[in-house]
């Protein structure tokens, strides 16, 4: 399985029937398509929505449906539209139980960088978007990335990047292993299979301890 | 009115909030004719930057040069908005979007600022004030506004009210507020009354210039023509 | 021609065709029955709507529409309704043109009193509903009131009673005079029929100097 | 869910935020069945006090004797409320209504304060922190929560949206965003989706309960009823 799809999957696995939920660009997208049995989510997009529908086919899309990522959605019945002050309203306040983030880099005091690549010094791209509130006010926050860039880890001791958010990162997610971040540091709870605690060791430069229940990666 | 009276109050190095979210609730009409216009200098303020399929709403304002700064949330879907800020030619100042929507509100309701734990611990904490209130921290945001606000409305009457359709409203609410000037441009014009109290999304007060936008018809083309070509639709 | 309907008459000169204008309760709401020819307002409530009409007749009540006195009441073709944080944002935000308030004590600084009659220490009613709001964020305080009560002028160098507002008033309606308020002072600038400056002076506590424009009371 | 069960939580001493403006919006039902409870000690959050013309919404929760104390804008159109109060019996504590209606949006919307000039100069200065922006004097006011809020809407469905209708929004969609536990009471339950997404005035995620109210003819009638008593109605 493609590293993408198998994160996607576990952190589908986070989610519980009818959370208020928010999803990133990319992989958190993807998140969608996997949710188990039973489980249906309130999706909440920034841009202005609860309960979002799927893509729709041409002849049925609207020119004023639309996500937080520019492209055509439906709504589905029970859905409640507002303008960004509602809606970020309530993003800052509490009512988002879930959100799912990716990273460009993650740390073990719950850091998370994904919103400034450097372009020259002091101009950073692409900006935060929503992502500052929704660190800020979401209940839950699930980073998902790929443990490694081509340069090396993602999941650091400190994130070298501008962050996020600070110290507001609950779960990692990526293609390896599954780690729970917590004032008392980052625990590693899950590994792939064929992946040994040490291996995760070797390719992580961040600091964690094993879980007593350590136990497969659940997909 | 129409759009080139609306239009004659805007100079060069205007200040000009722009609606929608990345080209959805966006006024096309009244950002092709500021292009026409060609006013140069401009501060726009815009929740995201343009639609990420290219050619299509803020970005030819970028084509023709007329953006002297940017003050958003996201840029990153507008290649040649980075390419000119890159090579030093235009500016951006990036706002979290909770908090840029708050400090648009701040300004258009009277309010001297707003306290949020967005963007604590972050770039975005540089050169303000912080207050800690029950032993938790805030950042202090200030009210941001412009001279003039561009807003996309579905109807609008002669006494300014404007109804919203769909996830389109966004930003457009909000920005009719804050601004000094703000044109409407709808999908239709209908008599007063026609649209219930209920449904008014903008009141009259906040609008100066109600003006013909793309025909619903149009409006719906505009879209599925982009999102067509983005490969969005199947 | 009674007190109340003198001053209502009076201030209602000071409207222009067009303005965004919130009437209190008591003599203000009487304003609305005397505008000038030609003039139309946009009259706003804080209990959530603009452009209200009329009362409405026995039979042609609405449960879910009434005016900020708890009355019932009709919207005008062209009305808007909304929340409270809406409605207030109007009125802080600087969109009221004017609004006129009764008063049970000005002064000669702008400061008005209509708030807070104490009941024991400490304790003021009725409270000030939304006229610190107003106060703060109407471009026009016009503030109508008999000039005397039964103890003396309500027209004070400083007000006795907790103030609603600080500064604020920039016209003073009564049924014997009215005054310009500025933070240069009080200014007289029209009296009533067969009354003279040193009348007025006899039966105002404040300040005041008396313009070159002196006028007779504009009815 | 039905009203008993949706009341069940409420407990002596409970801090209970009470949607409408004098009657207008009110939770007509629910107050009714707060007094048959009888739950007493209560902090009533209601943004004025009960309809001048008496007998009629929250009245009677102070003929119970329940209300220990009333923080509100206005308090003067409800004699008995009036009389406890200056008996010792109960405590007052007054915002201004804009300043108010901010605070509960702060707790609502997840802001730890606002910046505001209303009630500068005022007692409602006293004890609050000052802020100068730009030489402009602000209070800084801070967020108004609560356990309880009882809203009023039109119609609600399973989902616990809501719309509201007419002038009787009112306080309702801010306090359902600052209260732990919201019930809603309207006048009909519809199907999900009846209520167009346009349309939903409070998103079902903030509210935890829907029950049924007066019907919609039921909620003339009272009305109707109260107006023609108080003499408003020729």
């Amino acid at each position: 399985m493609e590293a993408r799809e198998l994160i996607a999957r576990r952190a589908a696995k986070e989610l519980r029937d009818g959370q208020v939920v928010n999803l990133g660009i990319g992989i958190p997208t993807a998140v969608a398509n996997y949710l188990p049995e039973g489980v249906e989510l309130i999706l909440q997009s920034e841009n202005g929505a609860l309960m979002f529908g799927p893509t729709p086919r041409l002849g049925a899309q609207d020119p004023d449906f639309a996500n937080a990522g520019g492209q055509p959605i439906t709504l589905l019945p029970g859905a409640a539209v507002f303008d960004l002050a509602a809606s970020f309203g309530i993003i800052r306040g509490g009512f988002v139980d879930a959100t799912i983030l990716g990273g460009l880099e993650v740390d073990q005091e719950g850091n998370i960088a994904n919103w400034a690549r450097p372009i020259a010094p002091g101009k950073y791209t692409p900006g935060m978007g929503g992502a500052m509130d929704l660190l800020a006010g979401a209940r839950r926050v699930i980073v998902t990335l790929q443990h490694s860039s081509k340069t090396g880890s993602k999941v650091l001791k400190k994130c070298t990047l501008p962050i996020t958010g600070a110290g507001v990162v609950d779960l990692i997610v990526t293609e390896k292993a599954v780690f729970e971040v917590s004032p008392a540091g980052m625990v590693l709870i899950e590994i792939v299979d064929g992946v040994t605690v040490d291996d995760i060791r070797a390719i992580t430069e961040a600091d964690f301890t094993v879980s007593d229940q350590l136990c497969a990666y659940q997909v | 009115m129409d759009l080139d009276a609306a239009m004659e109050k805007i100079h060069d190095g205007a200040t000009i909030m722009l609606g929608g979210f990345l080209g959805v609730g966006s006024p096309l009409r009244a950002i092709d004719k500021l292009a026409e216009r060609g006013v140069k200098d401009l501060t726009i303020i815009s929740i995201v930057n343009a639609h990420p399929a290219g050619n299509f709403d803020m970005e030819i304002l970028y084509r023709h040069k007329q953006v002297k700064k940017l003050i958003t949330s996201h840029s990153g879907t507008c290649q040649i908005a980075l390419d000119q800020w890159a090579a030093g030619e235009t500016e951006i100042e990036y706002f979290p979007m909770g908090t840029m929507v708050e400090k648009m509100r701040a300004a258009g309701s009277g309010l001297g600022g707003v306290l949020t734990a967005t963007g604590l611990g972050t770039l975005v904490e540089e050169g303000k004030r912080k207050l800690t209130i029950e032993g938790k921290e805030y950042l202090l945001e200030l009210p941001l506004k412009a001279e003039f606000a561009f807003i996309k409305g579905y109807r609008g009457d002669r006494f300014g009210n404007i109804q919203y359709r769909g996830v389109s409203a966004n930003s457009n609410p909000v920005m009719a507020t804050a601004a000094d000037y703000t044109v409407a441009e709808v999908n239709e014009i209908v008599e007063v009354g026609v649209i219930t109290p209920e449904c008014v999304g903008t009141p009259g007060i906040f609008v100066q210039a109600v003006v013909q936008g793309n025909t619903f018809e149009e409006h719906q083309r505009a879209y599925t023509d982009q999102w067509v070509r983005a490969k969005l639709l199947k």
